[in-house]
């Protein structure tokens, strides 16, 4: 089966480190939810830009439906009605004043006709929950809700890949929520999404499968597994989610993903009332 | 600065809160540039007076602002209006025959207490008529209107972009200026109080602002090429009901003012 | 310091829009050139601009209680060149008039002579002309910022002198008045922002 | 015994919002580690600017050693050798070319003799576990270096009192520790901390107290019991730790305050067998 997108031996940096990605590769599925995790400065954030269509590789190519992306600007503008990119800052993408009309940038950029701009805007602000803030200023936003708004501008190109970096960094616990259920209703609607993230524990709950950045290269596989290799988690300076992290301890074979599941996981265990639990 | 800085955000926070949003913006311009123009050009009494009258009835009875933001945004050009009042006041030279007082070669006379006071009122009557649009209509509206004039689209752009992060780099500055306060930027030891180094904190912070403004201009030409950003920043026009009823008030009082200067004029 | 709204008599200020929209159209032509080649440079004046109307909003007490404020018109004529400080003179000053309630509409002409086209122009002749005459860096960075203050002061007492003749000593006298009266708040502004010119150039190197 | 600092119905608040606390009572001991809580927007950082003497309060007062602050410019200089805030943003916190030259801004400005102020200098680096970076210009660090140079400026100050917003906001897991152990050798050196975050585990973890910010007023007490409060956590839109949340589903009457312990408490806990594990 083709990906829906895929990076291939990439190699790629800037000018001051040109090999922040050295020979990566990398598929992304549709439907599947994807965590993307790494150290600062591990090349989480490059690496985004390239599948993006924002920095060309030194090497390597990136594949979208198995055709190699094509770097030119009509090249690129196709790209993007595929694969839109939030970044972290949700200031360095809003550039306009009123939430609307910022939202409305990329389907007025696609050509499309009023009333659809209108239309996709509408729909965009709701699955981020975010429609009582259309005619809002934008420097009148809390953070979280910028956050939101600068996801619905992506949102909005109904792409079939969203690339979030770092969406729930910076927001209080009722913020991370309202995000999580607004990546939900995108899934939802068909959306594939890959996270960039520090948080461990969110990555668990969240993904089907992770990419670890580590050593200017990708690990991917299925986010329990990664996120269980302790060799792994040593190298790329993450950290084991706690749930992992106790089930280890207590020697049970199993990988609870939250709370709900350690619980479960525990209540039955515990009647057992062996002190081997590795024994499942 | 702090002070300063709500006062900015004063008048914008009331312009996007205001129930005149939903107006169309041609309709605040009519109204706002009427009263200024007819201020400008109506004898001075009684027009200037009704059209601070009519300004302030708009601003605070239809348009639901509060006093104390018209307070305070009017503050500022009170000082002004004044200061240049008295220097209008005080002639200077040899004393005219007609005068009230004289001190040396300073006098006050018929002449310039009329032209002292045909300042001020203009100056107040200008004013609140200009904040009858400055307190309803954010200024994206405003720009978006000005579309319609066939304005080069980038100079639109540039403006809009100027208004976005000028809310952006006033955050950026205020952090700044608070970390030197915490770090006794503001407040040294030394002579004269530290005299020396509050300039070169201050040096330092104007230009630390600068920088971080810069960076952050960069970031987002960043963020915006991600979205797809290649030459023109094209956003939805924003839609709003015509509401001809306003546009009927607005010319009546503007035309009952006419009416009762000239007519005070002429008995 | 800019003239409030409806200070200026109607002719007066048709007169100054009058000479102010040559500079201002030929400022705004080239922004638009400008930005056509590279769309990029749309955020650096914007942040320009930004940064332009929050320095203004430093308010320095003075004396006559005037609102006193660095123009910074004088970096940005170094950094951006006269023309196109014209054109964003505009711009800020119309977010002076409607966000601050400083300066006006119908004055705008008037402002954007004194401030947007004067005291840039003024200030990058100077500037030009020390550094022809092999002046110090220092020295131009400081007669710069200040004369184009100063310039900008002049200017203002000027327009509001013909607007408000002296009702003994006419024109001169009522400029000679207005001058006396903001060179209080005016010269020392000036000075100070000469100075910080200096101090905020030799920064900018070092980082 | 008189508090360090203290703020007794404080009132403050902003033009737009001038209630943003609204009657708060504070005490901090010498020597506590103190954890400041609460949703974005709730006033944590309002709070945190009084304490400093950023804000005035429009009622109420701020007392330092029992003696009310004077809020003249004299009384502030003194006020701020005692108490020091750190900003969440590290960008806008650091001015100065290089790192030494950054740090050093604080003790220049107190008018120190050179030789002292290098001291100091080198000191506050090196507590902050940032030595090796003095001679780097300070825009080639990274975010995690930026926030402890940033907090390097106010240790400089020598405070009795370090007020830290969200020092550990958007750092990865390594940024983490190096923050946690840098705040250890801090208070080792004796200075008592307070710390604004949303991270309830790192508090729960780090703290002896806390203090939640909710309703425009405060609740304060030990660290474990408060953040126990399911009622209190709901009302100040946060979430239980996950220790604590785990320990009460469980049906368990402990409360543990990181990974160690609740391993601690499930593995003496899991030799009884017995489901009623509340019965400790």
């Amino acid at each position: 089966m083709t990906a829906l997108l895929q990076a291939d031996h990439v190699v790629a940096g800037h000018p001051g480190r040109p090999r922040v990605l050295d020979g990566v590769t990398l598929h992304i599925e549709r439907g599947t939810r994807l965590a993307l995790l790494g150290a600062n400065g591990s090349g989480k954030t490059t690496l985004m830009s390239v599948l993006a269509g924002s920095l060309e590789p030194a090497s390597g190519r990136v594949l979208r439906e198995g055709e190699p992306l094509d770097w030119s600007r009509k090249g690129l503008r196709e790209h993007r009605r595929h694969v839109q990119m939030v970044l972290q800052d949700p200031d360095a993408q809003l550039f306009s004043a009123d939430v609307a009309q910022d939202v409305s940038f990329g389907p007025m950029n696609l050509g499309l006709p009023v009333d659809e701009v209108r239309e996709r805007v509408d729909q965009s602000l709701r699955l981020l929950g975010a429609d009582h803030l259309a005619e809002r200023a934008t420097h009148h936003l809390s953070y979280g809700e910028r956050k939101r708004v600068a996801t619905a501008g992506a949102v909005a190109m109904r792409p079939d890949l969203l690339l979030l970096d770092e969406p729930t960094a910076g927001l209080d616990p009722a913020g991370v929520r309202q995000m999580r259920e607004a990546l939900d209703r995108l899934t939802a609607a068909g959306a594939t999404i890959l996270m960039a993230t520090h948080d461990v524990a969110l990555a668990l709950d969240w993904a089907d499968e992770a990419a670890v950045v580590c050593d200017a290269a990708v690990r991917q596989g299925p986010v329990d597994e990664l996120l269980a290799d302790s060799g792994l988690i040593a190298r790329a300076h993450l950290e084991k989610p706690w749930t992992l992290a106790l089930a280890a301890a207590l020697g049970l074979d199993r990988r609870p993903r939250n709370l709900e599941q350690a619980i479960a996981m525990l209540t039955d265990e515990r009647p057992a009332g062996a002190h081997d639990g590795a024994a499942r | 600065m702090n002070n300063h800085s709500h006062h900015i955000n004063a008048l914008d926070d009331a312009a996007w809160d205001s129930p005149w949003r939903r107006r169309r913006v041609g309709e605040k311009v009519l109204c706002s540039m009427g009263l200024v123009l007819t201020a400008l050009l109506a004898p001075v009494w009684p027009g200037t007076v009704l059209v601070s009258v009519a300004a302030v009835a708009f601003i605070l009875g239809s348009a639901r602002i509060r006093l104390h933001v018209l307070a305070e945004a009017m503050s500022a050009p009170l000082v002004f209006l004044v200061l240049g009042g008295v220097s209008v006041l005080l002639a200077v030279g040899r004393t005219p025959t007609d005068a009230w007082w004289s001190l040396g070669a300073l006098s006050i006379g018929p002449t310039s207490s009329v032209q002292a006071l045909r300042l001020f009122l203009h100056g107040m009557s200008g004013t609140l008529s200009v904040m009858v649009l400055a307190t309803t209509t954010p200024m994206v509206d405003l720009l978006t209107w000005l579309r319609r004039f066939h304005v080069p689209e980038p100079l639109l752009e540039i403006a809009n972009l100027t208004y976005r992060l000028l809310f952006v780099i006033l955050d950026t500055m205020l952090t700044v200026m608070e970390a030197q306060r915490c770090r006794l930027g503001d407040n040294p030891v030394g002579p004269m109080h530290g005299l020396r180094r509050r300039w070169d904190n201050t040096a330092a912070a104007i230009g630390a602002i600068g920088i971080l403004a810069w960076e952050r201009a960069g970031r987002l030409n960043e963020g915006m090429s991600h979205r797809g950003f290649e030459t023109t920043l094209a956003t939805l026009p924003v839609r709003r009901r015509a509401s001809p009823r306003f546009i009927v008030i607005t010319l009546a009082v503007i035309a009952a003012i006419w009416a009762l200067s000239l007519g005070g004029t002429a008995s | 310091m800019h003239i409030a709204e409806g200070v200026l008599p109607p002719a007066q200020c048709a007169i100054w829009y009058a000479a102010a929209a040559p500079f201002v159209i030929h400022g705004a032509v080239k922004v638009v050139k400008e930005v056509r080649e590279h769309p990029e440079n749309k955020l650096l004046l914007a942040t320009a601009g930004a940064c332009t109307f929050l320095l203004s909003s430093i308010k320095l007490p003075s004396v006559t209680g005037s609102s006193s404020h660095p123009t910074g018109t004088g970096v940005g004529a170094i950094l951006f060149k006269p023309p196109v400080m014209a054109f964003m003179g505009v711009i800020v000053l119309v977010f002076q008039a409607l966000l601050l309630a400083h300066g006006g509409i119908t004055t705008l002409g008037a402002n954007t002579f004194s401030m947007a086209i004067a005291g840039p122009w003024i200030g990058y002749w100077v500037y030009l002309l020390t550094k022809r005459l092999h002046g110090p860096n220092a020295l131009a960075i400081f007669l710069c910022m200040a004369i184009s203050d100063l310039a900008t002061y002049c200017v203002t007492s000027f327009q509001l002198a013909f607007a408000f003749p002296d009702a003994s000593s006419g024109v001169v006298g009522a400029a000679l008045k207005f001058l006396g009266i903001f060179a209080v708040s005016q010269v020392p502004l000036s000075i100070m922002e000469g100075f910080l010119g200096i101090l905020l150039f030799r920064f900018l190197v070092r980082v």
